[in-house]
């Protein structure tokens, strides 16, 4: 069970958390050589209102799909801070948009911030490749799988057309996570 | 007439006092940005306030899709009930009640795909309920499955390789089925639309109001629209023409488009009316 | 006096005396055989005493109907058979969740699918119970003789109303098609229940108020606006996402009826108190249950039939505490074992636990039950 | 009346309400709004006719032009 | 190689790679929460492989239209949630007695009625058995992991088409939507069963001869012209009324089934043979048992799992055979009692049975499922 | 015309060897002295010989009631299915084996009353089945309830003081949903019901025929005809007019009878078609 | 139980074997002092073919509706008679149309051979009371019932106009069976 | 063929057949036929045109005609 580790992706409807979560698990165990399974919750409209996708990661079969005490969680919006926080692990680590959430949660974990949007937006044009950016992020502050499968991952995601802004995606993510560890 | 010009004619209170017909606390609604079903549900409060109706005497019966949580937006006597069922629940409310006015909220997935045998069941009864079908040639609910609206060779989560199913005319069903009061109109022709459904409530009898609206989230990004705008322009603005238009226009203007305003009208004897005086009449030998 | 008032009925024109004589107000179904003499009673009936009969275009429709007629204040029926009891499933977990009092009869004939239409059944009683998705309450009331489907379907309503909750009533058709001689009990001579009346002021009043273990229902266009809906909700009526709420939801439909089953089942015993043997049985298979019963006593046997009028929820107390002191029950009934599945369970070993099963179109006989008392008496 | 002509109208916003999609800002004769961010702003109040159709028009119940 | 063919899919899409590995080649059905990933999968994959899809006006008419799609010689497949579910009950009780091959997913979501849709629940397991009228066969299949569904599915033709009876597939909505790296087998590496060919001469056909177990159907269109109906019938499939062969008709398709449980169930078993008290549980609930007797293991607890794949037929000799060699046994499942009455019946009192139940649409978690694990070992 | 005349017009073969078509021992059939559904059969038979037909490439799907039990008496591909849901069964075995002859027997309660869904999604679909619908304005299976049929203020078991609820025009109906081909016949005028089956076999579409017959024994009884043959004749034969005749007809002899023959035909793709070309098409890149 | 007394009505459909069970029914439980029940068979069809009611009296509840051993059965056809006379018991009374049955069953019962329908036809020239005949021959020849009340049942469950026809028929019923006990 | 007009025609009852209702009886155009005890019988063979309406509205397959 120690081998086990829970990440969640937290946010609104539309900012690709769950495609975060999916590219992530997909690092893990299509391109990793880890076991990974990818989860979610809706609400009862599956449209719109705060989101989360959850990630479990182990080098042993994977039993309970859900988090039981998430070791990093990430936090787009301030409503999905609130709302999902509560149960990152001590020692765990919350990263969370800077210009987004304003009303950091404390707790035994450490939170790192980062202005995840407006980079995607300042360095990219694109405020919809933030997940992108967050999930190098997340690879570099984690260390859970390699940059190479989380790069392989999101490129077998993306179409044709947007493979050189995902790729410029990540690595700014993995760039940016460097200095914040 | 463009919308703009009938907005000028018709002696508009504005702005109009919804709140007294919501539940405000139960605001912002669970409808995507820009969705057709929040538009048409401004109209049918206005035309609910001309009718000049009591709250307590209104009771609205939905089945189950995103325009059929409309109920729980309205402070009148709401049931949202089974996916399809609603004109049933509703007749047995209205039969119980003939008093009430018993408006049916539903969808085009709602009332013609799983509800198809209860709308056409209601209209030949000619029971005096209202119904509104919200037309927006999708399931938005269940996230953008194709519709019995969904036009020839569109795009849904289930046809992918484009929709072979014709799509039925709501209008000419009900008249066929025996409704006494069909009409049509749209989100975008707000002030009609609330003229139409003010006609609709004021009818006795069987009234069926197809509203064609936009789901911009799955139709409309589906079928390539740009937006809700996009959607309201091309569809039911350029894809549709007034009755009172369409009897000046040459048949080419008119191919491929649906027709707005009331369709169909008469006078049939309702069906609550029928059972007290000759069912109930009869058997009490009055 | 009474003599007049005795008269040769069908067990489903009972049904329809009980309905009258229960206050129903408001029928909608569909025909099927065995059920039809419900529906064409009542269409005659009902308009004769101010009550409204409708005819609908399936059995769908006809629940649905019915629970409107309900919510509009109106005690309502709808009455069906195996194939329409399927389709009614969607609209019985309806009527569970949104808390609508509704009679629900079913007359049992051969299944399953179209089956044997002419022939009597016990075989939905399972799906009474199960037939609908998601947990819900049950509650179903299983008379056997005319005279007590008469009162057994004035016990429906007044158990649906008191618990706002649908009810059903099962029978088959040998009973649902016999005539007996029954009595048309005098007004105030069988207890009716009437849906209690909402007086709080209408800003004060939420349709599932958990103050309350079964909440008044104001009938709409009575002045108290809210919201039914068929999605989990909050006390007011709206739909909830909180998985607390929606858990009070779901376990307080299931509460008022666990916590009042004293009060809903109903047993019949014969001899049952010295008995080695019992038998477990209802409708008309406890008819010739009964008379296996006599015929065993006759015969030195001591023989006792426990004779459940509440199937739902089951009388487990009654058949734990019978399976401590017999050496067997018996469970003949007109299926392939359903009851006797709950005997089992309810049992938990104490004793011998036997079904005598049937489902070629034929009553069980008093014979066939005889034997198999005999069998265990040894 | 050529009083009221003059005074400026008053256009009520419900920013928890407004979803942002536009429609009011599209169909503005006289392109009186905009989006700010995500949700409707005033841009151009003078120009406004007081036609309404931001208002007929709101899905959301966000928008109001009171005279 | 193999990691070529590892794909990460959610339940769902695992669900349409299995019908498709399967041999499926007709779908119809109407899109519900949370199982409608299955439809648009398949409308997408079918026509590629020359197979049809259809989405029907309902439910109703997508289990008849399946029915047909069989019938006419297609592997079928329907699939729905709750509500669906309980609207096509009249086909399956249909498809039972005209035994017809089928295949039916239900993605169960909170109930009842619309209850809460996009919420996991286990609460149609009693439905699956008992939700149409009349006694019929049921046979339920019930994965937990992604990998799982797809094999499944492919043993839910395989059963289906052996016994000539639908089968249905069971998972709630948290595995249905959850994302597991799985392998598609090769062609070959799956057992596929497809439908006996009929070879002997059209006037010596009997689409229901009572010499076989199970008598092989003859497609329509091939030249057998025979009759098919929902009312009990004959060997040649034409309605009777003689009461012998009626009871011949409903117990042979009630036998074909019983006499192959031991084939028909599969159980799964995590350190049961020295255990003290064990957990019986399916789908995702199934998953925490697991996590949670590895804990109680490590916890020094003798704690095991028993995980039926096959929950209907009931897997009564194992539970039997437990009961009598621990403690307690633990049923968790998402709902407020279903599966935990079977398990008390079968343990006939032999050891403990405790429930435990979750109906506020969260999963029950490891930690629920140790501290009552721990509680027994005591 | 009198049906006599067209006897003699028509060339027949007579006697019909309709034993090829049976299941000889399956009768005598379950149909009362007089019903109708029996001369709707053999006209069906006759018309099924017209065609051609091999009988291994014929399917026919019933519902429910004393009209769906045709299927047991013909030696075909046959299925009784279930109440109102024949349409959905012979949609699946259709569109899995397009080459089959699939013909829907049903009656009006079948097909209108709770299988009403079915019926228009089947018409709207295009969906090449030929079906025929028994018309005989009762549920007589069940002993005589009212049907959407029934004519206003006649009796039934059920509407003993009376029917109120106004019927469906099958052919309406079918046309409004979409039917290519929509058709009404008489089991009076049995020669010429042939003639129309045979062009709706021939059809490719949803060729939907609404057959008047009666049943004397509910139908009949409860409204005080004297017999079978006086149902024909105040019924079928004065009560209905050829599209032919109608043409020549002032519009005061009209009134109140319903039109025979072809009323409704048009070439729209085919459900089955359209699939293998449109979905599985464009699905496989061809 | 040995105060249960049974009683088999069998024909075709449309003969009146139900009615005339009914009546029997009524003429006993409503009209005299004793317990009755009603029963009848259906063919899957619920029209034509060989039609059964059956009743039983008693002085005593009865709870086993159907037949076990048959006191009196009386069959107006041949199939009727072959389909349903087995349980007759050893004693009993079979009472048959003589014209309609040629092929009259052998058992340890006594059977009685009447034109029915032909005396019907002949006396009143209505066969559609042959039922209401054969009642009046059963009540004589059973003394189950007294003939007052099989009169009055007899009248109330006819309309208005066919008094005097089935008061005649009745009568008849109780003479043409005086004479063939 | 003035052969066969002078040839009586053939009308073949199947009596377990027919049901007696009298269909094809008030139909023949030239009183040919008529119910006789519960079933029909020919009462006028040589009236028969051989119209065929007997045959064509009987609904059991019970009556045939032949040349
Ligand atoms: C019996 C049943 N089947 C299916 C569903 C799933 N479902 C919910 S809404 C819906 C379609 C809604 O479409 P429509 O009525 O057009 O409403 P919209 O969402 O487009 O406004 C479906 C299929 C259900 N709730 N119940
Ligand atoms: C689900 C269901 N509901 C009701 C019935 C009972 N039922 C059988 S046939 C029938 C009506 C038949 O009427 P119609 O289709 O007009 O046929 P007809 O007998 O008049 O030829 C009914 C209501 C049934 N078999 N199944
Ligand atoms: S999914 Fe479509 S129909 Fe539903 S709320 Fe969104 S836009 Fe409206
Ligand atoms: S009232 Fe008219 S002009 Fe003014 S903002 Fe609204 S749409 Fe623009
Ligand atoms: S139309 Fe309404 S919701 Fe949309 S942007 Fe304008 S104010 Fe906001
Ligand atoms: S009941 Fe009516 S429809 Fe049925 S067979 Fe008899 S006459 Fe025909
Ligand atoms: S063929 Fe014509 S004339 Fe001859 S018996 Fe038949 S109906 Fe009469
Ligand atoms: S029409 Fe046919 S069934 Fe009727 S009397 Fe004539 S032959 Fe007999
Ligand atoms: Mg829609
Ligand atoms: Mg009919």
């Amino acid at each position: 069970m120690s081998a086990r580790y829970e990440l969640r992706f937290s946010g609104s409807g539309g900012q690709g958390m769950i495609l975060a979560g999916i590219i992530m698990a997909e690092a893990a165990a299509i391109y990793g050589d880890k076991n990974a399974v990818q989860s979610q919750s809706y609400g009862p409209e599956s449209r719109g209102g705060a989101s989360k996708a959850e990630v479990i990661i182990s080098t042993q079969p994977i039993d309970y799909p859900k988090a039981t005490a998430i070791d990093c969680m990430l936090a787009m919006t301030q409503e999905a801070c609130s709302k999902y926080h509560y149960d990152i692990k001590p020692g765990g680590i919350l990263l969370i948009d800077s210009n987004e959430v304003k009303d950091v949660p404390k707790g035994h974990f450490k939170t790192i911030s980062f202005p995840i949007i407006e980079t995607a937006r300042k360095e990219l044009g694109k405020t919809i490749v933030a997940n992108i950016i967050s999930l190098g992020m997340i690879a570099e502050l984690t260390g859970i799988v390699p940059h190479e499968a989380v790069e392989k991952a999101v490129l077998a995601r993306v179409p044709a057309a947007f493979v050189e802004l995902n790729k410029k995606a990540v690595q700014i993510g993995f760039q940016s996570a460097k200095g914040l560890k | 007439m463009s919308e703009g010009t009938v907005a000028k004619k018709q002696k508009l209170s504005v702005p109009f006092d919804y709140d007294k017909y919501l539940r405000p606390k139960k605001l912002p609604h669970i409808w995507c940005p820009g969705c057709g079903h929040g538009i048409v549900l401004k109209a049918l409060l206005r035309a609910i306030e001309a009718s000049g109706l009591n709250k307590d005497d209104i009771c609205m019966v939905s089945g189950i899709g995103c325009s059929s949580r409309t109920p729980g937006y309205v402070d009148f006597n709401t049931m949202h009930s089974l996916h399809g069922r609603a004109f049933a629940f509703a007749t047995g409310i209205k039969f119980a009640k003939p008093n009430m006015k018993v408006i049916v909220i539903t969808g085009d997935g709602d009332a013609l795909a799983i509800g198809g045998n209860h709308f056409i069941h209601t209209c030949r009864r000619n029971i005096d309920l209202t119904v509104l079908v919200y037309t927006n040639a999708i399931y938005g609910m269940t996230g953008g499955q194709y519709s019995p609206t969904t036009p020839l060779g569109d795009i849904a989560t289930t046809s992918r390789y484009g929709n072979i199913e014709p799509p039925f005319d709501a209008c000419k069903m009900a008249e066929a089925a025996g409704a006494s009061f069909v009409a049509r109109g749209t989100a975008y022709h707000t002030l009609e639309l609330e003229k139409t459904i003010l006609e609709a409530i004021k009818h006795k009898g069987t009234s069926v109001v197809d509203i064609i609206d936009a789901c911009p989230t799955y139709y409309g990004r589906m079928n390539k629209y740009k937006s809700a705008t996009h959607m309201m322009e091309v569809i039911e603005k350029d894809g549709t023409v007034s009755v009172k238009q369409a009897d000046k226009l040459p048949p080419e203007k008119l191919e491929g488009k649906l027709l707005r305003g009331v369709l169909y009208k008469t006078d049939r004897p309702e069906y609550c009316e029928q059972y007290a005086t000759q069912v109930m009449g009869k058997a009490t030998g009055k | 006096m009474a003599e007049h008032k005795k008269k040769l009925l069908q067990g489903n024109e009972a049904c329809v005396e009980g309905a009258i004589y229960a206050g129903c107000k408001f029928y909608a179904g569909y025909p099927i055989t065995p059920s039809t003499e419900i529906a064409e009673g009542l269409s005659v009936r009902l308009p004769k005493i101010g009550g409204k009969f409708i005819q609908m275009e399936d059995e769908i429709a006809s629940i649905a109907a019915a629970i409107g007629g309900s919510l509009a204040g109106l005690k309502s029926l709808t009455a069906t058979s195996g194939p329409g009891f399927s389709l009614k499933q969607e609209g019985l977990g309806y009527a569970c969740i949104a808390e609508i009092p509704l009679v629900i009869i079913n007359v049992m004939r051969g299944g399953p699918s179209t089956g044997y239409p002419t022939g009597p059944s016990q075989a939905d009683i399972m799906q009474a119970k199960w037939g609908t998705h998601g947990d819900h309450p049950a509650i179903a009331l299983t008379p056997a003789y005319v005279q007590e489907i008469l009162t057994e379907t004035v016990r429906a309503f007044n158990l649906s109303e008191k618990y706002r909750t649908p009810v059903i009533v099962l029978y088959d058709e040998i009973i649902g098609h016999m005539r007996e001689p029954i009595t048309i009990p005098e007004p105030g001579e069988l207890e009716v229940i009437d849906r209690e009346k909402v007086t709080c002021p209408p800003d004060e009043y939420f349709p599932y108020d958990e103050r309350f273990e079964v909440p008044p229902l104001a009938p709409f266009g009575t002045g108290y606006r809210y919201h039914v809906t068929g999605l989990n909700h909050k006390k007011d009526g709206f739909p909830t996402n909180d998985s607390k709420q929606i858990n009070e939801n779901n376990l307080r439909i299931m509460r008022k009826i666990e916590n009042h089953k004293a009060e809903i089942w109903k047993n019949e015993e014969v001899s049952l108190k010295d008995a080695d043997v019992a038998v477990f049985s209802i409708g008309s298979t406890a008819r010739s249950a009964n008379f296996a019963v006599k015929a065993a006593r006759e015969a030195g046997i001591k023989a006792g039939l426990l004779r459940p009028l509440t199937i739902w929820p089951f009388p487990d107390a009654a058949v734990k505490e019978l399976a401590k002191r017999v050496k067997a029950i018996i469970v003949p009934e007109l299926n392939l074992g359903q009851m006797v599945l709950e005997v089992e369970r309810c049992a938990g070993g104490a004793c011998k636990v036997e079904g005598i099963h049937r489902v070629d179109g034929e009553p069980i006989t008093p014979a066939q039950i005889l034997e198999i008392i005999k069998k265990h008496a040894k | 009346m050529g009083e009221a002509a003059l005074k400026l109208p008053n256009i009520r916003i419900n920013e928890k309400l407004c979803k942002g999609c536009s429609i009011c800002v599209d169909f503005c004769p006289t392109n009186v709004l905009e989006i700010k961010g995500t949700v409707v702003a005033v841009k151009d109040l003078a120009a406004c006719t007081r036609c309404q159709l931001c208002d007929l028009r709101c899905p959301d119940f966000a928008i109001s032009v009171i005279d």
